[in-house]
């Protein structure tokens, strides 16, 4: 026990010295009457119903807080008297901008539980959604965050463009919002006819819009004098607030779930792609990730779609599908950020407790640090970019 | 609970020997700082890690993970292990033909799960080692008669919020915790909704239609009919 | 072009006729500023009491257009409305704005501040009084007025009205030229056309030049004044 | 306007042809601003159809929202100022009708002919700001205050290099009258070539951008749209504004931005006049209000465009440009103007 106290008090040093750093940010020294702002739970910047109470000292915020819950649906109680393939409908809506890839890991959870893979068509399909789902997904945060700081048209831009990739996933399961796709085993069906040749164009636009979106928005000197230096996360400071994805990544964290802690069922070690990361940890170095990861999404998806193999989309599962008793932890990337599904299960029909790591949760929780001393324009691009959705933290 | 242990591939073992080693030495590394705080553990191999402590040694070994590197926060959360006094008594019949309750038997037997437990609330949490990729899923029991734990704020600053939300659904006291309101409920919500024995209303009101349309799997197209 | 301006000049505002919404108009304006100035003082309303005076200085610059003297008018609603006024009501915004009537403004030196007030009056009547004590208020003869004088006309003019075009050189044909009552004398109606309350009073020109020649110490001596008090209210504000 | 027509009108007619006149000016500009820009410009940057259902492309839309507008009921919040908020919108309005005042729409056609128009022109427009703080304060809401307060600030940071930007015009025009700085640009020359008169965009480059930017902000357009920045302060001071209060508070914005670009068409690029033509002809009185119409629309092409694309500011980041760029350009613009005017 001795040898741990001075990590111990270097751990507790660089909280102090983060914690003195948000302290230092809030200018005490022109005192004058607080003012609370209540931003939310109905307000523009919250794209659903977060709600943030600011206490401001002029536009300064000097303490900020979130207030979750307005949209709070208790999957977790709920999966506990579902039977598996139900549970996926009921997680589909946790983060409804990038539905499919809600999916993947709890099937993936309970697929190792049964101990069952899916045959690799069906693996590469997966991955292939999982991927669209993600590049649909983030393509709306990255035009969301135009309008956070004012700009109205990357929004629309972002809106179209997601459409090619929303037909394409439509096209396979029928759902532009909630696919409810994923089997335990494998897929519900097999691709269409015709569907990869689309996908490669919708592919296409994607990567006009990544170029059409960072000459309007990235290049733009306000943008980037709304984000660069705004919102620092430092590295450490997220990582023990259990930031990951993009906003991990854009401190400067090299660390991808989908290269480093990839997870049986999934291929992305079958293709060639990078991690992007960003030194700098702010607002602007974020969006830019998210742009890069846009990219290699599209990368991904042409290469996989090149190596999609033939053969069943469905390994040998009963009919009625009972999980062997145990627990499994599955995570995997999604567009938010890592999104885990922890799977207890007795043997039954129904998952005994599923706790889910959601993406979102994680990443909003540090906004009571991040938020302290900044004005309050800057609430708004912070919180744009760290990209959240409602679904993901209410749960 | 430790039946996953067993491997059917012959080709899988040499992997599962080398990574072992991995997880082995976490654990050995974990038990040098913790001592006997560790009250139980369990490896998958090739997969993941568990180890129960003790309550008293949670945040020491919070601590001692972080210092070892497991420095990435992911998930804090409980689990009420005695099984719901319901039981699957509002399914619909179909189901209940389908899938008869196993152990008829009225005395509630409280089975516990990896890594084991001996009280009816286990709180668990997960962090990572992001540099080496490694995980580890913490569990601490809870005395049924005082429900509280050390928090894991000065550890973690993450576990802030997912402590309040443990303490919310499972009436936990996280002892410590500057700021221990409700953090999806109303402030007035009286109950602890994911306790076993937190009766979902809706599902008392309205038994579950079940398993009404179980789909045809690919390939033995629309033979299922007569379920 | 040429035959808009005859038709413009053939029908000026006879006295007669433009003094009547004038009057009128300095009737509404009056009322309302004297019904403002009131209010303003009376209110319990902070705000309020900042926007009475709003609508005072606004008629203040309008009696100011009325006369004619639209630079001075526009200065008015530059200066006080623009600036002062805005700087009035941003601070009590940042400070007290609560809704509804204020208690604190109630004061009770009311009456010593109406003594006050009425002995300034008095005291600027006489001024006022006592200072054109021996003018004679005669409209539409100063010094020099302005005339519109028409192109069409040119031929005919008088010498000295010729001369002063001469003295113009390089302005439009026809255009507005400032000539001495003498100098047009006995003109027709149409040549020229005085500008009904133009008078020497309050235009840019004059005003520069005063300030620019006569007033020159003056005016810089408060321009070093304000620059003081500029790098005063930094000094202060800027506390180390 | 009036004296062109050669009967004799009486006092009060005139005054109504001016009132009517007024209300013309202001508010064609701004509907054509609205559908042609708002609506269908915008949707064309943002690859949409806009409007399309109210009449022929949509035609009529603008009909459709006045309409619905009125529709709506009038809601007054319920700890609001009733009386200053009700007025707020008024005081807004009020700003613009007396800009157009001052504004010549050919050699003949005005409202009112001051010798310091563009003086003047610059002293009413900053009265919208106290409507605006109006609006703010009387809401009784924190967004409206917040809005209020941003929008007070930026107004009058905004004011100076608007100032500044139009005194480099006057210098070299030599006049404050509106009507007298067309004549100096159709009259004048650019170093000795004559002819084509001399619109002052080209010799007071600089002042037109600087005028442009600063205009962009008094009109709270972006990049400058922090007082009602949506993503933030909701709506900023029009938060608590519903129903006819709001449609006055659309038709302030959309008619100052005309009535600016207006300004900006006369100081910068000749008015009513088209190089080319004589300034005295009678044509001008037909053709001026047109010529200037079409000016607007360049002008406020170049205003929107800017709106669609361009992200807002941070307030500080705002009052940095204004104070540490704008304004000593601007005054280096006066300085090198007045040097050459001198030389020259």
């Amino acid at each position: 026990m001795t040898t741990q106290i001075p990590d111990l008090s270097e751990q507790e040093q660089l909280r102090y010295i983060s914690q003195q750093a948000a302290d230092a940010r809030v200018n005490v020294e022109i005192e004058t009457e607080g003012m609370t702002l209540n931003l939310g739970p109905q307000h523009p910047a919250t794209h659903g119903t977060l709600r943030i109470i600011a206490k401001l000292d002029g536009e300064q915020v000097v303490a900020a807080e979130p207030v979750m819950g307005y949209m709070h649906r208790g999957y977790e109680k709920l999966a506990e008297v579902r039977t598996y393939p139900q549970v996926t409908t009921l997680v589909n809506r946790i983060d409804w901008v990038g539905s499919f890839a809600n999916e993947t890991p709890f099937i993936l959870a309970a697929e190792k539980l049964m101990e069952v893979e899916a045959p690799p068509r069906a693996q590469y399909i997966r991955t292939i959604l999982h991927e669209m789902s993600r590049i649909a997904n983030v393509i709306l945060g990255i035009g969301d965050m135009g309008v956070q700081v004012g700009a109205v048209t990357p929004i629309f831009f972002a809106f179209r463009d997601r459409e090619y990739v929303l037909n394409q996933i439509e096209a396979v399961t029928g759902g532009r919002f909630h696919p409810n796709f994923d089997r335990i085993g494998g897929l519900k069906d097999d691709l269409p006819a015709g569907w990869i040749q689309n996908t490669k164009n919708a592919m296409e636009k994607v990567r006009d819009f990544c170029d059409q979106i960072e000459e309007l928005m990235y290049g733009n000197e306000i943008f980037q004098a709304r984000t660069r230096g705004i919102g620092i996360i430092p590295k450490d400071v997220g990582l023990a607030y259990g930031l990951s994805g993009v906003n991990i990544r854009g401190s400067g964290v090299d660390w991808d779930v989908r290269r480093d802690n990839m997870s049986p069922g999934l291929v992305y070690d079958q293709v060639d792609w990078k991690v992007w990361t960003h030194p700098d940890g702010d607002s602007y170095s974020r969006m830019w990730v998210r742009l890069q990861e846009v990219r290699e999404g599209t990368k991904i998806v042409d290469q996989l779609l090149d190596q999609i193999p033939s053969g069943p989309i469905m390994a040998k599962v009963p009919r009625i599908i009972k999980v062997p008793a145990g627990e499994a932890y599955v995570e995997t990337e999604n567009p938010l950020g890592v999104m885990g599904y922890y799977v207890v299960s007795k043997g039954d029909l129904n998952p005994y407790r599923v706790k889910i790591r959601s993406a979102s949760f994680n990443n909003v929780s540090i906004t009571p640090w991040l938020l302290k001393g900044v004005y309050v324009p800057d609430i708004i691009t912070i919180l744009g970019s760290l990209y959240f959705i409602l679904g993901d933290i209410d749960r | 609970m430790s039946d996953e242990t067993a491997v059917d591939t012959v080709d899988e073992a040499d992997v599962v020997a080398e990574t072992d080693e991995v997880r082995e030495a976490t654990l050995a590394s974990l038990t040098d700082e913790v001592g006997d705080g560790i009250v139980e553990s369990h490896i998958r191999p090739n997969d993941d890690i568990w180890v129960r402590v003790s309550r008293d040694a949670w945040v020491d070994t919070g601590m001692a993970l972080k210092s070892m590197g497991f420095g990435y926060f992911s998930f804090l959360s409980a689990i009420d292990w005695m099984p719901s006094p319901f039981g699957r008594d509002m399914d619909s019949q179909v189901d209940l033909t389908l899938n008869p309750p196993e152990d008829e038997d009225d005395d509630v037997v409280m089975e516990t799960g990896v890594a084991g437990g001996d009280t009816r609330f286990q709180v668990f949490a997960r962090v990572n080692d992001i540099v080496n990729n490694r995980a580890i899923t913490l569990k601490a029991d809870l005395p049924d008669d005082d429900l509280s734990i050390a928090t894991w704020i000065p550890v973690y600053s993450g576990a802030n919020w997912h402590e309040r939300e443990a303490a919310e659904m499972f009436g936990i006291d996280f002892v410590g915790h500057p700021n221990l309101r409700n953090l999806y409920l109303p402030g007035a919500f009286e109950g602890n909704p994911m306790r076993k024995d937190f009766a979902l209303l809706s599902r008392r009101i309205k038994p579950w239609p079940g398993i009404v349309d179980v789909e045809p799997m690919p390939g033995e197209d629309e033979e299922g009919e007569d379920a | 072009m040429i035959a808009a301006l005859v038709a413009q000049a053939a029908n000026p505002l006879t006295s007669s006729e433009f003094d009547i919404p004038e009057n009128i108009a300095f009737a509404i304006i009056a009322g309302l500023m004297l019904f403002s100035a009131i209010k303003m003082v009376t209110t319990g309303n902070v705000m309020h009491a900042a926007l009475y005076l709003v609508i005072v200085l606004a008629g203040v610059s309008a009696l100011f257009i009325l006369l004619g003297s639209d630079f001075v008018g526009a200065t008015q609603i530059m200066v006080y409305i623009g600036a002062i006024i805005v700087l009035f009501l941003f601070g009590i915004m940042l400070t007290r704005a609560q809704m509804g009537d204020d208690d604190s403004v109630e004061s009770e030196r009311r009456t010593m501040g109406a003594i006050v007030g009425l002995l300034l009056m008095v005291v600027m009547g006489y001024a006022l009084v006592d200072g054109f004590r021996n003018e004679e208020l005669v409209f539409g003869e100063p010094e020099q007025v302005r005339y519109v004088v028409t192109e069409v006309a040119l031929g005919d003019l008088p010498t000295p009205v010729r001369d002063a075009f001469d003295r113009f050189d390089g302005l439009p044909d026809s255009t507005m030229v400032e000539l001495s009552e003498a100098e047009v004398e006995g003109l027709p109606i149409e040549v020229a056309r005085r500008v009904p309350g133009a008078e020497l009073f309050g235009n840019n020109k004059e005003i520069a030049d005063s300030i620019f020649s006569q007033y020159i110490v003056a005016f810089e001596a408060v321009s070093v004044l304000l620059l003081a008090a500029l790098i005063g209210a930094v000094v202060v504000a800027r506390k180390e | 306007m009036i004296s062109i027509l050669s009967v004799e009108i009486p006092y009060w007619g005139q005054t109504t042809f001016r009132v009517l006149g007024g209300l013309a000016a202001v508010l064609l500009p701004a509907g054509a601003l609205v559908y042609i820009y708002l609506f269908k410009l915008m949707s064309f940057v943002q690859s949409r159809l806009g409007p399309m259902e109210a009449g022929p492309a949509g035609s009529l839309q603008l009909l459709a929202e006045v309409g619905k507008a009125f529709q709506k009921e009038d809601i007054f919040p319920r700890k609001a100022d009733k009386l200053v908020f009700a007025a707020a919108p008024f005081v807004v309005l009020m700003s613009t009708f007396l800009l157009i005042l001052v504004v010549p729409f050919g050699p003949d056609a005005w409202f009112v002919n001051l010798d310091t128009g563009i003086f003047f022109a610059l002293a009413v427009s900053s009265v919208s700001v106290i409507g605006i703080l109006m609006a703010g304060w009387a809401s009784a809401s924190k967004y409206s205050l917040l809005g209020g307060l941003r929008a007070a600030g930026q107004l009058i940071a905004y004011e100076l290099p608007l100032v500044l930007a139009v005194m480099g015009v006057v210098i070299q025009a030599g006049t404050l009258n509106m009507q007298e700085i067309v004549y100096a640009q159709a009259e004048g020359e650019i170093f000795g070539i004559s002819g084509i008169g001399n619109p002052f965009i080209i010799t007071q480059f600089i002042g037109f951008a600087i005028f442009l930017i600063a205009m962009q902000a008094e009109l709270t357009q972006p990049p400058f749209d922090m007082p009602v920045a949506e993503s933030e302060l909701v709506s900023g001071y029009m938060t608590e504004y519903s129903g006819i209060r709001f449609l006055l508070f659309f038709i302030g914005e959309f008619a100052t931005a005309g009535v600016f670009s207006m300004i900006a068409s006369v100081l910068f690029l000749g008015g009513w006049w088209v190089p080319g033509l004589d300034p005295d002809s009678n044509l001008f009185n037909i053709l001026g209000p047109a010529v200037l119409f079409g000016k607007v629309m360049l002008v406020t092409f170049l205003i929107f465009w800017f709106r669609f694309t361009y992200p807002r500011f941070r307030e500080d980041q705002l009052q940095k440009l204004a104070w540490k760029v704008l304004i000593p350009l601007s005054l280096v613009n006066i300085v090198a103007t007045g040097i050459l005017k001198v030389v020259f």
